[in-house]
């Protein structure tokens, strides 16, 4: 193995190097400095992600199993971005009495899942696809049960075992039927030898379904909200935003890459499970009293706007649902940071609790305003810009019912991000959430928030960056 | 590959196997019973792979390996879920399924 | 050739009907014991189609593996002679009638495909090959997903230690602390 | 040639004075506000009678005729490439007379008003408002084209509505202004209308464009029509109804009698004397138009001009309240010169109905304002406005008596007053043109007559009622002008109108027709008689007299319920049967849709939720279904 | 720096200024001086845009500045104004101007208010310099979003309800020019070449027949709903009776003309074709709105719920002239905007004053004010008069162009509608002069309104500027109309060369 391809790979190597390292520092650490080891870990990951951004070659490796190109590229440094603020956020939940001899595990558990999005994100085989997948999902699992004090951890991870591998099941039986139909998982060999058999349809929706069902697509996306609810928060904003962004980012792939020739089918799938999507999500999130349980529904519907920017199958399409992730990802950890902050502080996690929040914690409702703001499309936040590409993209092929039917949706959104909105500013409340002051990591996790939400969308250099290292069908 | 049976055999037999697998995993209401269920349907997944590897495309070991690594995977999966299921039965005292539902709507 | 014939009869006639069994009987352990014979009389598939070294990994892991640990957690979970109530009928009917709906449509998507098969040679599989084939880094070699899988198994013991693991000294959750 | 330039000052100064006094009048002492309005007008009236001389006896003629001069115009805003709207000056013979008209009166007005409303409060703000109508009062008269006409015409319209709401406190007041501002913004629009028509057809706005018998107008204007009518008689109707508003023709005249909660100066100015004569002033303006190019339109005029007539005097004979008697008299007035102006025809003689409709304005301004103001000096003695409160007057206010009396003559039609001569003219000219209208017209002249000497009789003769304080005359700076306009009303019959004022601007010959004369003297003697039979001494005949017909009594009493009829179209129609049912399909169908809306949504996620139960299994039901569905779909049914 | 983009900016350093300042009171001074400045900014964009014309300048657009922004998608920040954009702006500064000082006397959350009220501000300013259809939804959505909060935190009443209800129905409207934007923007090429999202390229070519069919009337509509269209105004009433003081100002004065000149600059300018097949639909719809906001106004107990009516009313008048499509028209209805505007803004300025004092807004529970508090009654009375159309103040000057303009139509339809619309003038003294008549005129009526205080110095201060803008448009409407007739022209020829009337 040579420089290059070390280069090639680097992300993943030096994740599993982290991996490795944090397990090392585990055996070796005290009992009184293991607290350091979340900064260990941070500050390790922090170059991990720097080092991604490095330039790099690109090409493929192991025969076609592995490959590398720009989007790719991207993609795997805008999920680094979110799980370094994921992290970041992690510090003040792991510091707790209760959590504190388990760090280590949980900075392996999140890199190894990250390694496996890598690596999913890279795959040129299904085989590499499954196996990132499944290593995506099966840590997540044991992280959503990681309070094992608390039943409702447990529930989560419950349910999101046995569901994640039911999905894996059906998009394992429909990768058969790809297999059995072209003889081969390359991606690069199925593109070009998949069609519009029956059989082959059939095998598309199979394994449309497991995908489905990490991206939380309605009907496959009834886990979502329970598994929010019950899983830690920071275990939540990871699965909300990171793991349904590698999953988007893989879809996006396989879509372009592997079934452009029944374009015109999944094209109708993406429709008619958009509209299901947003519609339902919007519907179920409207009554939530419980703020995760809220942004479930609320990254569902998200999911469903994301499925309109992919429809068109077009250059703009891909860039601009690359782009809406990474604005995704920082709206969706502000306010993820918000709920974190409080829930760890003062257990409080919902809305009506928040109630005149803005009275006692101005800083923190303003960063969970803007954080809303920026998920439901309001300008001069970056989700204004990440939305309107998208729909600009379904626009191009001509999909303006769809794209009506979604900036619809999003005034039910904009609705319930009022409720929380108003809660927290115009709502009286007699014993308002107490003053607290976050701690550093918190604030920083935030601050990156923020500036990422301001910034991502002026800064048209990033959204141009990503534009030109999308492609079409 | 002239084994006297064809390949739609096969092909139906784990049909059959993996919705037998869906109707145990919709219907079981023991915890371990439902991930016996998805081992069925990770098993008829491998005789499909198997099936078409060995059927139509024998010149190459993808849909073997697969079945393989299937198998590798389902292993750990169960362990984890397994585990999840013990800390279940702490937390909760039952494995019953229906039990474990205190979220909702 | 019959014999092949008899013996797919036999191993297929197993597999349903010990499927079956396996999500509708209403003793733990039975249902356990029926998963096992479905993965043996799998695995007999897998011989008859020459995999031999894919038979044997699915005796050991799967049956092997897989089963034992299923037992295991049975025994920590269950008591063994307890019967299951049985299935509210209307959940019943209607999982049948998805899972028979899902089978009919599969099947017959199945059989409107017409298969044609390469007409390249068959592969013989054998130790050798199938070693190569795993330590290999060109087309067709497997190493990186190797590679992957022993991350994965690493990664699931973290995880199943992870939960399974006894509160810390510190920890303040008194029922737990209390429980055990 | 005499330049008229100077002329806009007679529109400056009025305007700068309603600013000044407008916005500084409260912090001057009350008597300086007053002195400054009053001197202000005083300088315009001067220009008034200078410009008068000029024009009439400086100004060469042009084939006999008067020239109509432009002394000022800007563009004011530009409309469409040809209609522009623009403000300026015009010079012309009716528009002279009217400054006379309105400079004299309106002067004599400010100075009357001096005494009369001493100690009110808020005086600043009357001779504000008295500004404010002259200027816009002028503006009107001297607008060179119909749209700054409608924009002086709106103006007058409000200071008409804030002089008679100038009591503010007194809901009647208040009242009465809104009522007056709505019926007559409602002919406005009519007149808005019309213009639009007349604009659209002619594509200009200037009156000497539109009143040349050659001009597009009368050209080219008659030839389309809809609903059998041209679309000149179309316009010219509209804008009349804007002068039917505004002079208070039937049916819009239901403004002008509660008009007279204002100041009695205002009623005498405004709703007497200059105001309400805008109808007229509009048609005779008008006129070419409605003479060539819109007979029918012109026909109307005169029906609704006699009938307001007739109609008005009958309603005046029942009234007690001295204003309102002379409220309806002033319709019936302007019916005269309405019908005048309708029976007349364009140029030389045939334009005698047009001279003598200008004539009677000229005159009636003279004697309705002294009416107005001689009524006021008897309601500043008496503190009341009510006949019944009244009698033997005339031994306390003696200059108020005589002046009173020359004015009743006056509008009576006994010689050598004024009112004889114009009235004669119109009777000449109804005579000449339609046999019907001079009968109505003969009947008003003695009906007119005989309510004017009711009133007389009832205030100044008869029993001295017991007064809780003695009257006593006004003061000079009231009196003064009483005598002023007594005078002008008793000999403005003199004035040469055949040669002045006419339709075509030429001079033309026209003599008293004594047939006519004579007999309406005598109708207007024999009005005077019965009036004196009934009202000069105690009497119980008009009791007997209201009892006999008892119902036509107590239908003119009642005005002919016209004001009911009013009432139940704006109360019940507009507010009851149209606005509120508005508001409630606002409320209820729009908004309650909107809401629906909302609530459906909420609905139907309540109704949803069921999914979301918690129940592992259910999920994977929804999620095998979901999958077995779309393959089914794209599969089999949407291939 | 482009003179244009200091619109954006100066808002945005005052809003800068606020944060920064500790002292509730330098708060106020603060924002007054910032939108004082932009006063005085927009005074000299007029001279500057005036002199330019003069000297013989006679590109559609000037100050133009046009930087790439998101390159891949053709969207620039191109900004740039006609006579009628100035127009606008200078009526914003106007409004928001005197809005600072309206709101005066807020004590409760101070910064956060003007911070609010300046970023709606920036959104307006912004979408009146936009000549690139993105940056102009950006801020029009800008625009939208402060006023929840405005509305929400600050209103009284159901507030909570109507912001809402405002909020969700203007991006409802912004989902429906989302797509028309979109729509334009996918079509703006139909020769091939590169798309555009700029509104003077996109006005260069004609858009095609079939997708002007579609999306002239979702423009249309999108925009109409923030112009009070028949049958989507109802978020105005509501909203503007929960608003505070200012907002109802900004709201009535600055943010519904976003409607009318978004309606005029995407949905007629840029698919003049389909404006004119499908006008008839449109103009049925706002003669309704017409008659019937006018209708409406008159049973209204609610000083608030009055004017929003009446606003519907006059906003339809707007839509209305527009809709006429010819210059005479277009003209009165960009003058009807600037006139509504500012009198909208003066009534709800006076309003807000009277309620403050008295603590209602029924008029059946006030009267006589005239005697205790005559400064403010005045000012209502003048603003009143002004709304009735009475000559001498904007709105006369306004209506009578558009009725001249829409009287233009030789058929009968158009003239019918006109002769319909034109009924309001008399509905609106109606409403207009029950309101002064009930809650000015006659004796006081309740004895604890006898000791008001008359209005202070800021109230004067904002109430006398919008007075001398009404009256001056009103006196000398002529340097305006001209203004606005210039940047028409380029409209009208498109329009004229499809139906030559």
């Amino acid at each position: 193995m040579n420089l290059v391809n070390f280069s090639l790979m680097r992300h993943e190597l030096l994740l599993v190097v982290a991996a490795l390292l944090i397990l090392i520092v585990e055996i070796f650490a005290s009992s009184k400095s293991r607290k350091s080891i979340s900064l260990f870990s941070i500050v390790l990951f922090a170059v991990i992600t720097i080092v991604g951004f490095l330039p790099s070659p690109t090409g493929t490796l192991f025969g076609g199993m592995y490959e590398v190109n720009n989007t790719r590229l991207i993609m795997k440094n805008i999920l680094n971005i979110g799980s370094l603020l994921v992290l970041i956020q992690s510090v003040t939940w792991l510091n707790k009495d209760e959590n504190h001899d388990k760090i280590s595990e949980y900075f392996i558990l999140l890199v190894s899942t990250l390694i496996g999005m890598n690596f999913m994100i890279s795959a040129g085989h299904f085989l590499m696809f499954y196996l990132g997948l499944e290593l995506a999902t099966i840590p997540i699992a044991a992280l959503a049960a990681y309070e094992r004090y608390n039943n409702k951890s447990a529930e989560a991870g419950i349910k999101l075992i046995l569901i994640s591998s039911l999905s894996s099941g059906v998009l394992l039986y429909g990768l058969t039927m790809i297999y059995g139909t072209t003889g081969t998982l390359y991606f690069n060999e199925v593109a070009q030898l998949y069609g519009n058999e029956n059989l082959q349809i059939l095998g598309f929706i199979f394994f449309f379904s497991g995908m489905a069902f990490k991206i939380s697509i309605v009907p496959f996306h009834l886990w979502t909200a329970d598994v929010y609810e019950g899983a830690p928060v920071n275990i939540t904003s990871y699965l909300s935003v990171i793991s349904k962004g590698a999953a988007v980012f893989i879809f996006i792939i396989v879509l372009f890459t592997v079934f452009p020739l029944i374009i015109i089918t999944w094209q109708k799938i993406i429709y008619v499970s958009a509209v299901l999507t947003m519609t339902i999500g919007n519907l179920f999130a409207i009554r939530q009293q419980n703020l995760k349980r809220f942004l479930a529904f609320s990254s569902i519907s998200q999911a469903g706007y994301i499925l309109v920017g992919l429809i068109g199958g077009n250059q703009i399409g891909m860039a601009s649902v690359i782009y809406y992730i990474l604005v995704y990802i920082f709206s969706n950890l502000a306010v993820f940071g918000v709920v974190a902050a409080i829930s760890n502080a003062k257990g409080k996690e919902n809305i009506d609790e928040y109630n005149g929040l803005y009275k006692t914690n101005p800083g923190l409702s303003l960063v969970m305003l803007l954080g809303l703001f920026s998920l439901g499309g309001i300008p001069p936040f970056a989700g204004f810009f990440g939305k309107f590409f998208l729909f600009t993209a379904a626009a191009q092929n001509g999909y303006y019912i769809l794209v009506l039917i979604a900036v619809l949706n999003t005034i039910i959104s904009l609705y319930y991000y009022l409720l929380v909105v108003k809660a927290m500013f115009i709502n009286n409340n007699e014993a308002p959430i107490e003053k607290f002051r976050s701690d550093f990591p918190t604030r920083l996790a935030l601050g990156i928030c923020i500036a990422g939400i301001v910034i991502t969308g002026f800064a048209s250099i990033i959204f141009e960056v990503i534009k030109n290292m999308s492609f079409g069908v | 590959m002239n084994t006297g049976v064809p390949l739609i055999y096969f092909l139906i037999l784990a049909a059959i196997m993996f919705f037998a697998g869906v109707y145990g995993f919709l219907t079981r209401r023991n915890l371990i019973t439902i991930l016996m269920s998805v081992e069925l349907i990770l098993n008829s997944v491998n005789i499909n792979f198997v099936a078409y590897n060995r059927y139509l495309y024998p010149h190459k070991l993808e849909g073997f390996f697969f079945s393989l690594f299937v198998i590798a995977v389902a292993a750990s999966e169960a362990a984890v879920a397994i585990a999840i299921i013990i800390n279940i039965y702490r937390r909760f005292t039952t494995i019953n399924v229906e039990d474990v539902d205190t979220m909702r709507y | 050739m019959i014999a092949n014939q008899i013996m797919f009869f036999l191993f297929s006639a197993v597999i349903i009907v010990f499927s079956i069994l396996t999500v509708t009987s209403r003793k733990i352990l039975r249902a356990a014991a029926y998963l096992l014979f479905v993965l043996v009389a799998s695995a007999g598939l897998y011989f008859m189609l020459n995999y031999q070294f894919l038979a044997a990994v699915q005796l050991t892991l799967y049956a092997g593996g897989i089963v034992v640990l299923i037992i295991f957690s049975i025994l920590l979970t269950s008591q063994i002679n307890q019967k299951f109530e049985p299935v509210e009928w209307k959940k019943a009917l209607f999982s049948a009638l998805a899972s028979i709906a899902g089978a009919f449509v599969t099947i017959i998507t199945i059989l409107d495909f017409k298969f044609s098969a390469t007409a390249e040679a068959a592969k013989e599989v054998n130790m050798r090959l199938v070693g190569n084939s795993l330590l290999s880094v060109g087309k067709n070699g497997y190493i990186l997903p190797f590679e992957v899988i022993s991350i994965l198994l690493l990664a699931a013991m973290v995880a199943a230690i992870v939960i399974a693991k006894k509160a810390g000294p510190k920890n303040p959750d008194p029922q737990t602390t209390k429980q055990e | 040639m005499v330049t008229f330039t100077y002329t806009v000052w007679i529109l400056l100064i009025p305007f700068l004075m309603f600013i000044l006094l407008g916005l500084a009048g409260h912090k001057l002492k009350p008597k300086l506000s007053g002195l400054l309005g009053t001197s202000g007008l005083a300088v315009i009236t001067a220009l008034s009678y200078i410009t008068a001389y000029l024009y009439f006896f400086q100004t060469e003629k042009i084939d006999g005729a008067f020239q109509k001069i432009i002394a000022y115009n800007a563009t004011w805003l530009q409309l469409t490439d040809d209609l522009h709207i623009d403000i300026g000056v015009l010079i012309d013979p009716i528009s002279v007379m009217m400054l006379i008209v309105i400079t004299t009166v309106s002067f004599m007005v400010h100075i009357y008003s001096l005494g009369y409303m001493k100690g009110e409060k808020g005086f600043e703000r009357y001779y504000a408002f008295l500004s404010l109508f002259s200027f816009s009062m002028l503006g009107l008269v001297l607008s060179t084209n119909i749209f700054e006409m409608y924009i002086f015409w709106e103006l007058v319209g409000i200071s008409s509505y804030l002089l008679i709401g100038f009591y503010y406190q007194k809901p009647s007041a208040v009242k009465a202004s809104k009522k007056a501002f709505i019926v007559t913004r409602f002919a406005d629009m009519g007149f808005l209308i019309g213009i639009l028509i007349l604009s659209f057809n002619t594509k200009t706005l200037d009156f000497i464009t539109l009143t040349d018998p050659a001009g597009p107008a009368i050209a080219q204007g008659s030839g389309i029509s809809f609903m059998g009518l041209s679309v000149m008689t179309w316009s010219m109707i509209f804008v009349y109804m804007g002068g039917v508003g505004k002079s208070a023709m039937f049916p819009f005249h239901i403004w002008l009698p509660d008009a007279m909660e204002g100041p009695t100066p205002v009623s005498a100015l405004i709703h007497a004397a200059t105001m309400v004569v805008a109808g007229v002033y509009l048609v005779a303006r008008m006129f070419p138009i409605y003479a060539l190019a819109a007979p029918a339109a012109l026909d109307v005029v005169a029906y609704v001009g006699a009938f307001s007539s007739l109609f008005a005097a009958v309603i005046a004979c029942t009234q007690t309240d001295i204003k309102r008697v002379l409220a309806y008299s002033t319709i019936s007035q302007i019916g005269y010169m309405m019908l005048a102006l309708g029976v007349s025809g364009y140029g030389g003689h045939e334009g005698l109905g047009y001279m003598a409709s200008m004539f009677h304005l000229f005159t009636h301004a003279m004697f309705k304002a002294l009416l107005f103001l001689g009524a006021g000096a008897i309601i500043h003695a008496v503190h009341s406005n009510y006949m019944n409160d009244m009698g033997g007057l005339r031994k306390y206010l003696p200059i108020t008596h005589i002046t009173f009396l020359i004015a009743c003559l006056t509008i009576s039609g006994i010689p050598p007053f004024s009112g004889f001569f114009s009235k004669d003219e119109i009777l000449a000219a109804a005579f000449s043109h339609n046999k019907i209208l001079f009968a109505i017209e003969y009947a008003v002249a003695g009906i007119t007559a005989f309510y004017m000497f009711r009133l007389y009789f009832n205030i100044f003769w008869g029993e001295d009622t017991r007064y809780e304080h003695t009257p006593h005359e006004a003061p000079v700076t009231m009196t003064i002008p009483l005598i002023v306009l007594a005078i002008g009303a008793a000999v403005s019959g003199i004035i040469p109108f055949n040669k002045l004022v006419t339709s075509d601007s030429k001079a033309f010959e026209s003599e008293i027709e004594w047939g006519i004369a004579v007999p309406s003297v005598l109708i207007g003697l024999l009005g005077i008689g019965i009036a004196y039979i009934f009202y000069g001494k105690k009497s119980s005949l008009p009791d007997r007299l209201a009892a006999t017909f008892k119902y036509t009594y107590k239908w003119a009493y009642n005005k002919f319920y016209i004001d009911e009829i009013y009432l139940f179209i704006t109360k019940k129609i507009i507010f009851r049967y149209i606005s509120e049912p508005v508001a409630w399909f606002d409320r209820h169908i729009v908004d309650g849709t909107m809401n629906a809306i909302a609530t459906v949504t909420q609905a139907v996620s309540f109704r949803i939720r069921g999914f979301q139960s918690g129940q592992l299994q259910k999920y994977v039901y929804v999620f095998i279904s979901g999958a077995i569905l779309l393959a089914v779909i794209f599969i089999y049914l949407w291939h | 720096m482009n003179i244009l983009s200091l619109f954006v900016l100066i808002p945005v350093l005052t809003i800068t200024g606020i944060v920064l300042i500790k002292d509730m009171r330098q708060v106020k001074i603060v924002a007054s001086i910032g939108m004082g400045l932009q006063l005085l900014l927009s005074a000299l964009l007029i001279f500057l845009y005036v002199s330019a014309r003069h000297a013989g300048d006679t590109a559609e657009m000037l100050f133009i500045k046009d930087i790439v922004w998101f390159k891949s998608l053709n969207i620039h920040y191109a900004v740039g104004v006609d006579g009628i954009s100035v127009a606008m702006i200078g009526l914003t500064s106007i409004v928001v101007f005197a809005g600072i000082f309206a709101s005066w006397e807020l004590e409760f959350l101070t910064k956060e208010f003007f911070i609010s009220l300046i970023l709606l501000a920036t959104g307006v300013f912004g979408f009146f310099i936009s000549i690139d259809l993105f940056t102009m939804f950006l801020f029009y959505e800008l625009a939208v979003i402060p006023m929840y909060l405005l509305i929400g935190i600050w209103g009284s009443g159901p507030k909570e309800y109507s912001a809402m209800k405002l909020t969700l129905m203007l991006m409802g409207a912004s989902a429906l020019i989302l797509v028309g934007i979109l729509g334009i923007h996918f079509n703006s090429a139909p020769d091939g070449g590169q798309m555009s999202f700029n509104i003077l390229e996109i006005s260069r070519i004609k858009i095609p027949m079939k997708a002007q069919y579609i999306f002239f009337p979702l423009t249309f509509v999108g925009f109409g709903v923030l112009g009070a269209l028949f049958p989507f105004h109802t978020w105005s009433p509501d909203g503007h009776s929960s608003a505070p003081t200012a907002v109802s100002m900004l709201h009535a004065g600055v943010l519904m003309k976003l409607g009318g000149y978004g309606a005029f600059r995407v949905a007629m300018f840029l698919m003049p074709e389909a404006a004119h097949e499908l006008a008839w639909i449109f103009i049925i719809l706002t003669t309704i709105s017409v008659v019937y906001g006018a209708f409406s106004a008159i049973v209204q107990k609610d000083l608030k719920y009055i004017n929003a009516y009446s606003s519907v009313s006059h906003c339809g008048l707007v839509l209305f002239a527009i809709l006429m499509m010819n210059q005479t028209a277009m003209n009165g209805a960009i003058i009807q905007m600037i006139s509504h505007g500012l009198m909208t803004a003066l009534f709800f300025a006076l309003i807000g004053m009277i309620y403050s004092r008295t603590h209602t807004r029924l008029i059946n529970e006030m009267g006589g004010l005239m005697k205790v508090i005559p400064f403010l009654s005045v000012c209502y009375v003048i603003a009143g008069l002004a709304s009735l159309g009475l000559p001498g103040f904007s709105g006369f000057v306004a209506e009578m162009t558009i009725f001249a303009g829409a009287f233009q139509h030789p058929d009968l339809f158009h003239r019918i509608m006109t002769i319909i619309a034109i009924t309001s003038i008399v509905i609106t003294a109606v409403y207009i002069l029950r309101v002064i008549a009930i809650l000015l005129l006659g004796p006081a009526t309740n004895e604890h309104y006898e000791h008001l205080t008359d209005a202070k110095w800021y109230e004067k201060v904002s109430t006398i500027t919008l007075i001398s803008f009404i009256v001056f448009i009103g006196l000398a409407p002529f340097w305006l109309s001209s203004m606005i007739r210039g940047s028409l022209q380029p409209i009208i020829s498109k329009i004229l060369a499809l139906n030559p009337f």
